[in-house]
């Protein structure tokens, strides 16, 4: 009587109600059914093949899932119960800035005069636009201590390649031939990979027991045939570069650039400037320090803003403010720099999360955002603290943003791994911190509270891991090896995945 | 100054107190005195946030090209498709918009599920059995397709046709001074690409062509990929998602890397982005893949489950190795294209795509009957054409929205007599009214 | 160091990851917390002592909860985690229609053309709301086939209650003072509730083996006494009173009229007509019928439709299209019928939900209206003759949107109650049907699927019943004691509610 | 036709062979033939989910008084508050929005849970204990309170003071046809009501009165108070539930029922509806409270869980006997109040309620300047006031909405030389130049 679909509108799969698992949209497909419904347009009807020569016409047809809107809005609210998120809780992933979106910001980005605007549109039904890119570039500079801005990268690694692509345009302009940039070992993987896009080889240099960039070793590589510095400041290790400065002048007496991750940026707002300590080239990650939300991984936004010399080199087409007109009128228009290196978007980047960054400057104001930094960075040291005789304390002494911790000795003691303790934290109700991130930390928990979280918050993320760690000490690593124990799945095997690749419904069988 | 913020003087007071420290300012006694901003940022103060929602309804209202005034008749990468309430209101589930790249599966399933079906919905878009779970757009796709031809064939020259979207050529020009292939641009003539013959000394290791191509053009691919065949180079094709649905697929033609701009799923016009970049390829290029996959596996129970598989090709573990840079992705707009392609369904795309085509029919017709209005090409076109026109292109959109059209897209300096030419696209949004409308104006607009 | 207040980024308590109990928002507040933020307006700062006299001024603040938005919009989302919903998975609540409710009605209620006017505001400048308050009617009036329609009542309850009024006004209109009006013993509490309102006495009427109104029973206490007879058919067992006409020539001929309780309307949308079956009265409830959601109990709408004869008594003022002006454009104003009840309403009724309804009478149209009613019988039916063999059928014949049954053999047999059978329900991933009415059937079940569930949800509705029978009959009444096990809290001690009365947060101690 | 039917044709077949029917038709085989619908409705086939929306744009274009286009000084009732997005985003959650009443407590935790929280606010605010989980707006909580007062005092002489909304007033004369209520109503006096000394043979069973009343007027309602100690009637207060935020609540003034319309708390204007009914009273009349009740118990483990309770008040155990006929009430506009005064927190309370006053007093100065501007009546006001016109309050009105202005409201026949009168009403959300614009126009519109 009934095929072989799986029903629609049964919850089981929530885990309001139990912890089965949620058909395939195609499991839910029956042929015949729909859910579109489109407008009375009263066009022609040409047959197919009519329209479509015989030599490029498909002769069967796209299959995707055949749903009512019913069961399409059941499973899709489903899935949604079966994933975490800010809004449902705190999310100390290190790195990632995962503090609270407001929600103001999704009324912005709603404005059908800014969602409802096409990108090919020309500067004269488009001033809006060009004056919100305008005013936010504008802000950013400010905040970074820089001249001039592309806001084209789609998130950081865009923003790293824009920026090392600056980085050649501007020796190639001088004439000179380089090689290679250096990283610090703590960077972040995109560096080094952006590095190599970049037509560079990287130089790694170490860190020191400081929890900083090694500056003998730096000095060591440093010569004529780098082209830049990369770094991070605060570094992934929370910590700030204290020899920023010396860094500075070493890499521009060697007539290197030096070039500023901003995923950090949370953590200095309105207190230091990357231009301030000598930065050429800094990425922003606007879907980390400016609330815009992660999406699940994207999108993301990564300007790049450089010291004035670097201007001329930024992608275009860029929006700029021309001469107001007779009314005095504000009139803003596109250029693209003499010496552009070009495109690095389709069209003018992640329009929509530039308008929710600049929201989110605008109601915080050059107050608020100081404020930011100063409690982003309160929360961690308060975390820190607090853990500290929990866990390792590889680098111990006053953090930025987030701290780096160690299960080490949890895991040569008790057998529990940072991969079990982000488990078990899983059950106490809390997202897990970031695991064996950076790589230079044996076992790494990196907890990035933000500024958004609460005393309290902080008080029961502290005592979830504290009783994490009371337990392995109590009754061994069991409970924690097997955790999560009340998750829509428990502990995933992801081994298998790569083993036996299923990257599609369709690969199933 | 915002309140998102939860501490209250006596926290922070506390917190200083357990800390040890007596001022906010000691927190950052680490960094150097000397580069300290001295003073405040040359920022307003924070203000309400009605007062910012004022803001940007002004400029929201100092865009006359927005959507809901003026007819949209322009495409080229952005199509003005229709976005359901059901679509805007599940993709904008909170769980999904405020999440993280879901690196701990056992509760991220959400978005891990929602991503292995936009994966198998795109695969079957494309024809070719693995896609990622995004890129940033079409033309970082295009680029991070070439990059994957290039490392698969062992040779950079890319031969790309001039009928790709010229703003994705750009961007592949800008990348190449990092990567260093070397990128040849093959003209169209009439509007379809004019191989030439390659150099048996210099192959081609990537050749790259669009599928309908920029001008709306349909191109035979065979002859495309009879050049890889004959070269051992890769075929990168550069699809309209929408047109596949009455179209043969990249893959029916044997393209070994398949890439779209995902936007007509379900994804606002938004001034360009964010937009979404499908990337598809076979399975010998799965470990060459850029970007994040998601696999079925199971968990302890033997619950099936989704994880991100196949980490050691990217930046986080591969470093410098990675197959690609790319970190953050479209989740969002993935996730967004799985849930406005499962209300389209098997049908409801057809039916679009068939729409777009009749519409494109109508106006094309209306408009070659507009005396001075040419075909720009003769190739066949399916949902958007060129025409040459007898005023500048740059005129004829200005007059044009005047009477409330946005009338498409100047081909301007990428291609030739591009200036006297427009790009025209209709979507199954456009009613015979409007676009009789549409006709009516655009031949007022041509006088001279 | 911490203060009592809870922690308010901690998910513990979304089922997502465990089942802790989500403290209340006053138990997140710490003093001098905020979330507000309003526009700047630069009107002149008088002081409170200025702009309230003393003698009305209060001395304390009210004391509201005090959390930043990151904590608010935590917990009511952990909240909504804790909430089954129709988005979520099948209801089949008999007597309740909650079938699922289109995503474009939220788009039409949220236009902030419908959605941002004032109701004070003068016809002149709400000629849209107008227009679509008339289409509406006729549409209504269309479907029940009545003449006129009031749309300010603001649930089925109102409604009842407007339309006993009127019955009221009719008959003193007519010089006839009566008493009584007649209910059967099926119907819903609201509809004797209403009558006491309404100022008359209910005389109930029994139901017959067949599950119909025992005609006799009827005829014996009809006289010219009994001002109306309230009835819903389908009646509340889903059967349609196949003596309609009867009873309706039976309650004229002493006068009396025939009232329509239209909470069942979705099973006859376009296949039979209250009027036509001789009503004299007809109530709607919108937010079952027309989709428009039940957000969580409310807000309904109760449109009451009447025979040409009664309008004249309509509540007021009334939308009404106007002549058309000069170039013939439609106009709309207001209107008093002349021997108008008066207001049932503060303004218009609950006019967003009213313009959902439409919005759904709309997209279905006549055809899809149709169409509704004939599968939602076909579900229900369906369902029917797959459970009659698993529990008690007590009316066996064909239904139509909704099927009663009874578990009183299971109690008898296995000691497994109705509500048992509905908190088991729950741990099956579907939301309970209506237990225990209406009142007549001992151990009832009310099951109404509703048109908007699939087959497969159907199968899996019936297999979970199939398999609480099964348990029960193969291991006892245990299991189902002790459901549900799933939820995000377990069976709840209502009679402690009741003993210990805590209806605010300040109760509790 | 609509689409929000999952079934095929094959499905419908199946199930039709399963029932032993032939056709969709055989279904209704209990209907006699005689009533059956005769062919089809006279409503139009099912359209596009598109079409419906354009539709409804067109008449949401037609409405020129949207809040959106014309700055809003109208009150009487429904405010022009500010709705943050994030009060929209948090009541929209489809989990509040399409669930039903909470019949099982086991998983409607969450709309249990938000309305026990309501009904905490709602007796802080209106400073009685027990308030009840919502009614439909402030009118219907009005009559059920004068139908609890006069079951409480078991007398039904019901005194009105025409300071409560002239609406309200209307809607409880309808009502008492059928409660058989007599109703006196007593006007007011300089803006103040003018209670007459009760006659000892009929004194009233409730006294009702608003706080601030309908022309704004502050009024002592200590006399009411008096007069019910008098005569044993109950008090009954209709209050603004923001101008609590500055004002003595009803139970500091010793009501006895308090009731108010909520939709000042993060509801739309909305055309009038639907809104909210804030109800409270003494725990003295807990028995008697009309509507559903959320009470806090423990679960089977003893975790704390909320359920609906003292359920035999109501009509579907009580039947003709229940204490009202209240079954959907207003349950999302609850939520919604709970997380908008949350928002609000006890500082954003005061905050609006003082920037109302400011507005007014600012406003109110500006207009008493203008020639022929008079107070209609002289008791103190707060955030809302009635002035005295040179010119019919109705043409008023039609010049301002020319200027873009939703002057006020008409006090109409409501109250005497009402059609020359209008009561102005100003909220938070209006600044200063914009009040400025206001005063000048209005000026302009009161020239004769
Ligand atoms: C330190 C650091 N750099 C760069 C990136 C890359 O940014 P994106 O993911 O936006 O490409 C990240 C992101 O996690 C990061 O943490
Ligand atoms: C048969 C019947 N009549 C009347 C009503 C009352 O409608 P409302 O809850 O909208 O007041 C209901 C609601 O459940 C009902 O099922």
């Amino acid at each position: 009587m009934t095929g072989p679909a799986a029903p629609g509108g049964r919850a089981a799969s929530a885990p309001l109600l139990g912890s089965d698992t949620e058909p395939t949209v195609f499991e839910l497909s029956v042929p015949g059914r729909r859910a579109w419904s489109l407008r009375t347009t009263e066009v022609p009807e040409v047959p197919v093949a009519d329209l479509v020569p015989v030599a490029f016409r498909r002769e069967d047809q796209v299959e995707l899932a055949e749903v009512s809107e019913r069961d399409l809005v059941a499973h899709v609210t489903r899935l949604s119960h079966r994933q975490f998120s800010v809004d449902l809780g705190a999310y100390p992933l290190g790195s990632c800035t995962m503090k609270y979106n407001p929600k103001v910001c999704d009324a912005v980005a709603a404005l059908e005069g800014l969602a409802g605007v096409h990108p090919a549109a020309p500067p004269s039904l488009t001033q809006g636009w060009l004056s919100l890119l305008v005013e936010l570039e504008r802000a950013l500079c400010e905040l970074t201590g820089m001249a001039a801005a592309t806001l084209q990268p789609a998130a950081g690694a865009a923003g790293e390649l824009t920026g090392l692509l600056l980085m050649r345009a501007w020796h190639q302009a001088h004439g000179s031939v380089r090689h290679r940039v250096v990283i610090p070992d703590s960077a972040h993987g995109t560096n080094p990979a952006s590095v190599t896009l970049g037509g560079y080889q990287v130089t790694t240099v170490p860190t020191d027991e400081r929890g900083c960039v090694d500056l003998d070793a730096l000095c060591r590589v440093l010569d004529e045939d780098v082209a830049g510095i990369m770094l991070t400041n605060p570094n992934t290790l929370g910590l700030f570069e204290e020899d920023i400065t010396t860094i500075a002048r070493k890499a521009h007496d060697v007539g290197a650039l030096l070039y500023y991750d901003g995923a950090n940026l949370n953590a200095i707002l309105g207190v230091v400037r990357p231009g301030d300590m000598g930065f050429d080239i800094v990425h922003m990650n606007l879907h980390k320090t400016f609330a815009t939300p992660h999406g699940g991984g994207g999108p993301g936004a990564g300007p790049v803003a450089v010291a004035e010399r670097l201007a001329p080199f930024l992608p275009g087409p860029r929006p700029v403010a021309l001469e107001p007109d007779e009314e005095g009128t504000a009139r803003f228009g596109w250029t693209v720099p003499p010496q552009s290196i070009g495109r690095v978007h389709g069209f003018h980047g992640n329009a929509l999360v530039l308008a929710r960054a600049l929201a989110y400057l605008l109601v915080n104001g050059g107050d608020g955002l100081r404020r930011v930094a100063e409690l982003a960075v309160l929360n961690a040291n308060w975390l820190r603290t607090r853990l500290r005789g929990t866990f390792d304390a590889p680098y111990d002494r006053p953090c930025m943003h987030e701290a780096v911790l160690s299960a080490r000795t949890l895991r040569d003691r008790f057998g529990v791994r940072a991969l079990d303790v982000a488990k078990r934290l899983l059950d106490e109700g809390f997202h897990a911190p970031t695991i064996y991130f950076p790589l230079i930390v044996d076992e790494a928990l990196m907890i990035e509270p933000t500024e958004t979280e609460s005393l309290q918050t902080l008080e029961a993320l502290a005592q979830a891991f504290e009783r994490i760690v009371a337990e392995a000490a109590a009754s061994g690593p069991a409970e924690a090896h097997a955790a999560p124990h009340h998750t829509p799945v428990r502990r995933v095997d992801e081994a298998r995945a790569a083993r036996h690749l299923v990257a599609t419904y369709d690969a199933r069988h | 100054m915002g309140t998102y913020t939860p501490h209250t003087d006596d926290e922070i007071a506390d917190m200083l107190a357990f800390l040890g420290l007596d001022t906010l300012d000691d927190l950052f006694a680490a960094i150097p005195e000397a580069i300290r901003l001295q003073g405040r940022l040359e920022l307003a103060d924070g203000v309400g946030e009605p007062d910012v929602l004022a803001h940007f309804t002004e400029l929201a209202e100092a865009n006359l090209a927005r959507n809901d005034r003026m007819l949209c008749f322009a495409g080229g990468g952005a199509y003005d498709h229709e976005v359901p309430q059901v679509t805007r209101s599940l993709a904008g589930r909170s769980e999904f918009v405020t999440s993280y790249t879901p690196y701990q599966p056992e509760v991220a399933q959400g978005v891990l599920q929602a991503v292995f079906e936009y994966q198998t919905l795109v695969s079957r878009l494309s024809g070719l059995p693995i896609s990622n779970a995004s890129l940033y757009d079409g033309a970082t796709s295009l680029v991070e397709a070439v990059n994957l031809g290039v490392a698969a064939a062992g040779r950079n020259q890319v031969w790309v046709s001039s009928g790709v979207h010229p703003h994705w050529r750009q961007v592949l020009a800008t990348t190449a001074a990092g990567t260093g292939h070397r990128t040849t641009v093959v003209p169209l003539l009439d509007g379809t690409t004019a191989w030439p013959e390659p150099d048996p000394n210099d192959p081609p290791g990537v050749v790259a062509v669009a599928l309908p191509n920029y001008l709306g053009c349909l191109e035979d691919l065979s002859v495309a990929r009879r050049l890889c065949d004959a070269t051992g180079a890769q075929l990168v094709v550069a699809f309209d998602p929408v047109a596949v649905g009455l179209l043969r697929s990249p893959g029916a033609w044997g393209a070994d890397v398949a890439v779209a701009e995902g936007q007509p799923f379900g994804t606002a016009l938004g001034f360009g982005g964010p937009y979404l970049g499908l990337f598809s390829t076979t399975t010998a290029h799965v470990r060459r893949l850029p970007g994040r996959l998601v696999g079925e596996t199971v968990d302890v129970d033997g619950r099936r489950a989704y994880v991100t598989t196949l980490r050691a090709r990217e930046q986080d573990i591969r470093r410098d190795k990675a197959t690609s840079n790319v970190c953050t992705n479209q989740t969002l707009m993935a996730v967004t294209a799985a849930i406005q392609l499962s209300w389209l369904g098997t049908s409801g795309l057809v039916e679009v795509a068939t729409r777009c085509a009749r519409g494109a029919r109508y106006a094309r017709d209306g408009l070659l009957a507009i005396d001075g209005v040419e075909p720009y090409a003769t190739a066949p076109v399916l949902r958007e054409f060129a025409l040459r026109l007898p005023v500048p292109a740059d005129l004829l959109i200005e007059r044009m929205a005047e009477a409330g059209f946005l009338a498409g897209i100047a081909l301007g300096d990428h291609y030739q007599g591009g200036s006297h030419a427009v790009l025209v696209t209709v979507t199954e949004r456009r009613t015979r009214r409007e676009i009789d409308a549409y006709l009516a104006a655009f031949a007022d607009a041509v006088r001279p």
